[in-house]
């Protein structure tokens, strides 16, 4: 006995055009939470895809071994069946059906002949009290936010009282509070002697949870960390072949008047009744970094969302962008008022998945692509790809589809789009979500940059060193409304959570 | 956390939206009744025409049962209707030519849809043809068969067992205690559920409202029983399509396979992540609408007394707009048989109304159009207002 | 281009006779084609045959496709009267003679029609159904609305009963036309059409076999098979079968034998250059064609044995399948 | 970092790629034409056979290319057929009753069909009523009303002039004169193309490459325009198509518009976010296919020198088999208007093929059906194999 439970070793795996894993070896001693960390397309997930069958056996070379016995998959109930469960990066969930459902979507319980709903739902509420979720078991799955989804894909992968656990980026969508509760769970479940593999990119969270790091950097192993020779500083120099000195790069820099202005801004929900959000008034200024945070479910998104026209629904209040009045009604106007909104859901927000690298980067602004009304494609192939060497896209081709691409490299594609807008005014929601430290640090580089433009920037950010190591201020949003604002001096992790938790009933009457 | 996850009224507009979806169309249906029972002067809600219209709408129903299943996995069934003029053909042919007994002969074009059914599954699972061109393939292939097996003639006369299946009707005392037997499974198994999810400790619904409800149907289903008694008594066709409507919505609901087939359509991606076998599903669809299609030559060629080669044109098409009146996305993951049955019911009251009234058949097809766009418009529109309330 | 020869047989010295029919779905043209290609084989041609389900535009693209393959006489059974044209005037530029079989062509140059005439076939059936019921109420079924023919059956099913619903004698209970000739749809039709009437029904002026097939089984569910007057056409097989039983009342019958024989005869005629005989000419738009005029014959129970049967069309023994044998007229020899 | 953007290996192979897609279409295409070839004994791909071809595709090419757009923005228009029947019928009408000119009675078909075509949009993109429902309730409609409008009659004969659209030809010299425009054209655009990717200093494929393939395909177009010069010379309805074909492919490629159909159609929400009009698009798209369904019923009539009620019928299931077998996906997103084309000339080869060899209709259907799906199945096993090398 080795003392391993698992042990991958020389994976190589190929895509086409792409050699995603190259000579990889893992090893995952029993009951230990196991970090794997690298770049964005490192080969992660591809690594996780070949341990749980999504990648049957023959696909690609190499050997895994569980328990020190060799095994190989041929489909993912194989993997099933060996103890291995995974929550994958992109939601495994059918939106239709309910979240009990979900939950035992792959279990025996619904691969009885007959099925017993209320067993089922039964069961599916022990699993949610369990974990300290009050959601009804038999409500659509669609209805929920992102990061109860994700909760919901962690509950899943629970019941299936799995030997091996892997979670790949379970924390993207989660708020703090919720990675705590995921953190307890961890923990419960080690003491239980199941064994983890844990991937993020939240060093932090890693940090705190693992007993041992691999790192991997273009498809192949450089080191696996055991607990002492863990830091920030050792994983991040592994990762991206070089030390990062500074995460948070905030240069000082000039500000300049105002350029947009929000005044007393509501709106409501579609059937008009419910305020959404209620009487919110602020200001940015050029060159201004805006730091903008909150719980989940503070409405941050569909704020911002709204102000670009986006959201349907009544809404009332002035915004005026460099003194005059914007009348914004749908996203078209804000574009052309030189806003831009990043959206924090970018496969279902962001990108045409389907379409090239070139044509996503310049579907919000084709006009600069057409300088006799048509569209000049080597003039589009030139913008696109000046925009994206910018923000140090990793592709193989400006002409592959978005849908190939890792998912911090869709990140990058998105934000071309919106850069090449020349936007007076950009609007970050979570903009590094599920992005590696390495990309991370050139985003904030960017924004740095754009600052200096005199380009004003919104950043909306469930990660609070994030805010406060970026923003010259910093709004906190609590229930529709701005509980308070903080400089960049007075911001402290406590006094930003003290105006988050803050109630609406404390200061402003309901709404109506 | 600050928010109690599960706020009440929250899922109080839950309830109501589910509710306001799936009245939308009743509401239509009843509509549409109305309207036409006053153009008639009643004739339209008479005992007799009830019956006939509910022998009317059987073969779309029972096409309309199949595809709401095929519409919920992602795909489509063009062939539906050459597969049901086919598989009629063939009982003909191996009745009137060959004198099979009736019971081999319905087992014959019942096997024979299954088996067109799982070579059509087969092309779209395992080799990943869309569903659009295997079953446009397969109308024109199934078709031709029928052609070139029948010589271009009409096979008739059938035997009296044969022509029973889709023109008799049931006596009046066993339509009623058929009727009360209905009802009474209702009450028991509402009864039953709510035993036992008290027993588990589950949340039960205000009897008041259950029962209620329940009494509501029951007593709507007697009303219908009487008034088919009035006349000939119930249609056996109609009772084929409650059996079938009831054997595929405990199919859907209660069997893994139906889940599956719905998660496949909802998100095949995370389907196939949860260690769901795509293709096998996919190829049952088929096999299960092929035997449909089986059932629907049956009832097709048993109420003509006759087989021609034209039997089921286009009828692919009305099974199709049934399903998406019903409530069906085109898109898959959603859709239900009960919404497809009332389709096939409000396609089948549009012909019998129009053709009470005698109007001019190009007008019959413009305002049938326009009634087939309208519906769903309203049905829609419910749909969005409830679910941005 | 090619240029083909003049009408004369091809080098072989065997005609090739090209049959464009116009939809072989339906039972009758299958008839209609095998005793044509028996006499054409008889009368040593080849016979190439094609069927354009119905659709105008694929039997325009058919022809087209036959006038490519080097044929000597072209008989056509249009699927439209006048959607053919630019079929025949391509055929005529090529010397090729085009027989008209069954259905005029309209505006083109045609040498030769032999037909019945459809709008006789509407009036005979209109005239044995005044016969019978010479005062009532009549449902009319019409043919399929978007088939031609189903327009000239209609217009001399009126041309005799017109008057009669003027002076009163004859009340119009309903009228509907059955798309695509369907059976089931009839059936729905006279299943609401009795309803709505109380199934005060005297007559039903159904336009061809088919349909009347499910008007039948309408009637048979109220016990109204045989008592209700009930036309049809084509003597379908089916539809003589109910004429013996009694549930259908006539059919008209185009003897097959002589207009599918005729046809051939006529088309080797022109491609060998000879002359044919004709009583009669009909103009087209475009010119007198000789009209080789051959008529439908009304069959009801009195004359099967004489007319169908006689012709051996259908056998005796398919005809009486359903009578027992005690009831059957006598068999002939 | 550490990998350059452009690494000449990877990009190679990634045109491979799609190449193999692309051309398997083609291959399809020539082992049919060559099947029929042997078995016509040449008959098939004489001169006289080819213009007929030409000739006999326009009609489903051009509905084709429309809905390749529709298609592709995620929506179907099953009522094209109906529309061009409508259409036809509204242009014969004008001129046989009411005596208009040949232009006047083109441009109001054509406006008729656009105008309908809007209003279908509308309920599409405006109601959000699903285009099955609505075209399905189009088809309905338009043939009620071509059925009302005509009364049941065919409508014929027409002027000269309107006969000419369909059924003339190029002089040859004209023939030859646009073909080496057509090729000057393509070397021309090629050679401005390699020309701006230099100046901006983007990467040039190999010049040798490049303008051997044109090379090939200006033989090719040379080589069509002889055949077709030694029988009648180019038909009219071939150019009207390619016109057509190419003015779709300068939309879908160079126009702001067309790019925003493919994101709707890829990411309805992404594409509204991105400042895109999605019901305005939406609409417009409907309002194109109703023109083009128009100038397929101009054609429709011109070639038949009449307008019969039943025109048109099922033509929007060949139309739309057309575009899967060019490589559109039922989903949305995909799609392009050479493909539809290539598919058009598949199914008119087929149809045209087997009637040279005079098959019996029911052997037609039957065959007609296999290859439609193995078609198809070659098609996306090819491009399966190349995603997957
Ligand atoms: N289905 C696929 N087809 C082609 N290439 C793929 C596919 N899936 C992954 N790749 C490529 O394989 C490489 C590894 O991707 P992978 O998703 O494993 O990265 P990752 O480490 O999980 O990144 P991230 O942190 O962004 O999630 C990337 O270059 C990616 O573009
Ligand atoms: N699909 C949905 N169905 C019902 N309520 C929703 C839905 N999406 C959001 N909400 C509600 O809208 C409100 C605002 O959510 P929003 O996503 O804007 O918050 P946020 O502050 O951006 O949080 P997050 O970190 O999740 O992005 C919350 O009350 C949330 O519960
Ligand atoms: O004989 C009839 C034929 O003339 C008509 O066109 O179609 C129906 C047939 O019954
Ligand atoms: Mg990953
Ligand atoms: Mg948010």
């Amino acid at each position: 006995m080795s003392g391993y439970a698992l042990q991958m070793k020389r994976i190589t795996k190929a895509f086409p055009g792409v050699k995603a894993l190259d000579d990889v070896t893992l090893s995952v001693k029993k009951g230990e939470i196991h970090a794997l960390c690298g770049e964005n397309g490192a080969g992660k997930s591809t690594l996780m895809k070949i341990l749980s069958g999504v990648y049957p056996a023959g696909s690609f070379d190499g050997e895994i071994l569980i328990d020190g016995k060799e095994v190989s998959f041929r489909d993912i109930r194989g993997s099933q069946d060996a103890g291995v469960a995974i929550i994958y990066q992109e939601l495994a969930l059918v939106p239709e059906m309910t979240v009990g459902e979900n939950i035992f979507l792959s279990s025996d319980l619904m691969r009885e002949k007959v099925l017993n709903w209320n067993k089922l739902y039964v069961e599916a509420k022990r699993w949610l009290d369990q974990i300290g979720l009050d959601i009804d078991p038999q409500r659509k799955l669609g209805e929920l936010t992102v990061g109860k989804q994700q909760l919901i894909e962690i509950v899943k992968a629970l019941t299936k009282n799995a030997e091996i656990l892997i979670l790949d980026e379970p924390t993207a969508a989660l708020t703090e509070s919720e990675v705590k509760i995921l953190m307890g769970i961890l923990k419960d479940l080690q003491s239980k002697g199941v064994t983890c593999i844990y991937i993020s990119h939240k060093l932090g969270e890693v940090m705190a949870l693992a007993d041992s790091v691999t790192v991997l950097r273009d498809g192949r192993t450089i080191d696996t960390l055991n607990a002492s020779e863990i830091t920030e500083d050792t994983i991040v120099s592994k990762m991206v072949g070089r030390s990062l000195t500074d995460y948070f790069p905030y240069e000082a820099h000039e500000i300049g008047e105002e350029t947009l202005n929000v005044h007393n801004y509501s709106f409501y929900h579609t059937s008009a009744d419910e305020k959404v959000a209620h009487n919110v008034s602020f200001t940015l200024r050029k060159g201004e970094i805006l730091g903008v945070s909150g719980l989940m479910g503070a409405g941050r998104s569909e704020l911002f969302i709204s102000l670009f026209g986006g959201y349907p629904g009544k809404k009332s209040g002035e915004v005026t962008i460099d003194g005059k009045p914007a009348n914004i009604k749908k996203p078209s106007d804000a574009i052309r008022a030189g806003l831009a909104y990043v959206s924090e859901d970018r496969k279902r927000y962001g990108l045409i998945l389907g379409m090239e690298i070139t044509k996503n980067a310049t579907l919000a602004a084709l006009q600069h692509v057409m300088p006799k009304g048509l569209i000049d494609s080597s003039l589009e192939l030139k913008s696109a790809e000046a925009i994206t060497s910018k923000l140090n896209l990793k592709a193989h081709s400006l002409e592959a589809k978005v849908d190939q691409l890792s998912g911090g490299n869709q990140q990058k594609v998105v934000l071309s789009k919106w850069l090449f807008t020349d936007p007076k005014i950009l609007i970050l929601d979570e903009p590094t979500r599920g992005i590696d430290v390495g990309a991370k640090t050139e985003i904030y580089k960017i924004i740095n940059e754009l600052s200096q433009q005199g380009v004003g920037i919104i950043m909306i950010s469930s990660e609070l060193p994030e805010v406060l190591g970026m923003s010259d201020r910093i709004l906190v949003m609590a229930d529709g409304t701005i509980s308070g604002e903080l400089s960049r001096e007075e911001a402290t992790e406590e006094s930003v959570m003290k105006l988050a938790t803050r109630r609406r009933d404390n200061h402003e009457p309901a709404f109506k | 956390m600050s928010r109690p996850l599960n706020d009440q009224p929250l899922q109080k507009k839950l309830k109501f939206k589910f509710n306001a979806q799936s009245y939308a169309l009743i509401i239509a249906l009843i509509l549409i009744v109305l309207i036409f029972g006053i153009l008639t002067g009643g004739e339209f809600l008479s005992s007799r025409n009830l019956s006939n219209l509910f022998a009317q709408m059987t073969v779309i129903a029972v096409l309309a049962i199949g595809m709401t299943l095929v519409i919920v996995a992602g795909h489509i069934d063009l062939s539906v209707g050459s597969l049901a003029g086919l598989t009629g053909g063939i009982a003909a042919i191996l009745q009137v030519w060959f004198g099979w007994g009736t019971i081999w002969v319905v087992l014959a074009a019942v096997a024979a849809g299954a088996l067109l059914g799982l070579w059509q599954g087969w092309w779209v699972a395992y080799r990943a043809v869309p569903a659009f061109i295997v079953t446009l393939g397969g109308m024109l292939i199934f078709r031709g068969i029928l052609i070139g097996i029948s010589q271009g003639q009409t096979v008739a006369p059938l035997n009296d067992g044969f022509k029973a299946i889709a023109n008799s009707h049931m006596p009046y005392s066993i339509g009623y205690i058929l009727a009360i037997a209905g009802a009474g499974l209702l009450f028991f198994s509402a009864w039953r559920n709510q035993h036992k999810r008290q027993q588990l400790g589950l949340v039960t619904d205000n009897p008041v409202k259950i029962y209620g409800k329940l009494l509501v149907y029951s007593l709507l289903i007697l009303l219908l029983t009487y008034m088919l008694n009035r006349y000939n008594g119930i249609p056996v066709p109609l009772l084929i399509v409650i059996f079938s409507g009831g054997l595929f919505i405990f199919i859907s609901n209660k069997t893994s396979f139906g889940r599956y087939i719905y998660a496949i359509g909802g998100n095949e991606e995370a389907a196939a992540l949860s260690g769901i076998n795509i293709k096998r599903h996919t190829l049952s669809v088929f096999v299960l609408m092929g035997a449909l299609a089986g059932v629907a030559g049956v009832i097709l060629t048993s109420r003509l007394n006759a087989a021609s080669v034209s039997a089921g044109e286009m009828y692919e098409l009305d099974a199709i707009a049934a399903c998406v009146i019903g409530g069906t996305s085109l898109m898959g993951g959603r859709g239900n048989v009960v919404g497809a049955i009332i389709g096939a019911l409000i396609m089948a009251s549009i012909d019998n109304g129009m053709s009470m009234m005698n109007i001019e058949t190009f007008w019959q097809s413009i305002v049938k159009g326009l009634i087939l766009i309208v519906a769903v418009w309203i049905d829609i529109s419910s749909k969005k207002q409830s679910s941005a309330a | 281009s090619n240029e083909s020869d003049d009408g004369e047989a091809s080098s072989d010295g065997e005609i090739t006779i090209g049959l464009s029919v116009a939809d072989l779905t339906l039972e009758r043209w299958q008839h209609d084609r095998d005793i044509f290609m028996g006499k054409a084989e008889e009368l040593g041609a080849e016979v190439l045959v094609q069927s354009a389900d119905g659709e105008d535009e694929k039997q325009l693209s058919q022809i087209q496709n036959m006038l490519s393959q080097d044929i000597d006489v072209l008989v056509i059974i249009a699927n439209n009267s006048d959607a053919l044209t630019p079929a025949v005037n391509q055929a005529k530029e090529e010397n090729i003679p085009v027989v008209a079989y069954d259905r005029l062509i309209n505006n083109a140059e045609v040498d030769a029609y032999v037909s019945f005439d459809n709008e006789r076939v509407g009036e005979m059936q209109a005239e044995f159904l005044v016969d019978q019921v010479p005062e009532g109420k009549y449902f009319l079924l019409g043919g399929a609305p978007t088939d031609n023919n189903a327009q000239m059956f209609r217009d001399g099913q009126m041309n005799v009963l017109d008057p009669l619903i003027e002076n009163g004698d004859i009340e119009v209970a309903g009228d509907q036309w059955v798309e695509g000739w369907s059976a089931e749809t009839a059936m729905s039709i006279v299943e609401n059409g009795l309803t709505a009437n109380e199934n005060d029904i005297d007559a039903i002026v159904a336009t061809n076999d088919s349909t009347a097939g499910g008007a039948v089984q309408a009637l048979a569910a109220q016990n109204l098979a045989g008592d209700v007057a009930i036309s049809g056409q084509d003597a379908d097989l089916a539809a003589v079968q109910r004429i013996a039983e009694g549930t259908q009342s006539m059919t008209v019958y185009k003897p097959i034998q002589d207009i599918a024989a005729k046809n051939a005869e006529v088309a080797v005629q022109l491609a060998k250059g000879e002359d044919i005989e004709a009583e009669d000419t009909v103009n087209n738009g475009a010119t007198d064609v000789p009209f080789i005029k051959l008529d439908p014959i009304k069959v009801s129970q009195d004359n099967l044995v004489d007319t169908v049967i006689a012709d051996d069309f259908h056998s005796f023994e398919e005809v009486y399948e359903n009578i027992p044998e005690d009831e059957r007229p006598e068999k002939p020899e």
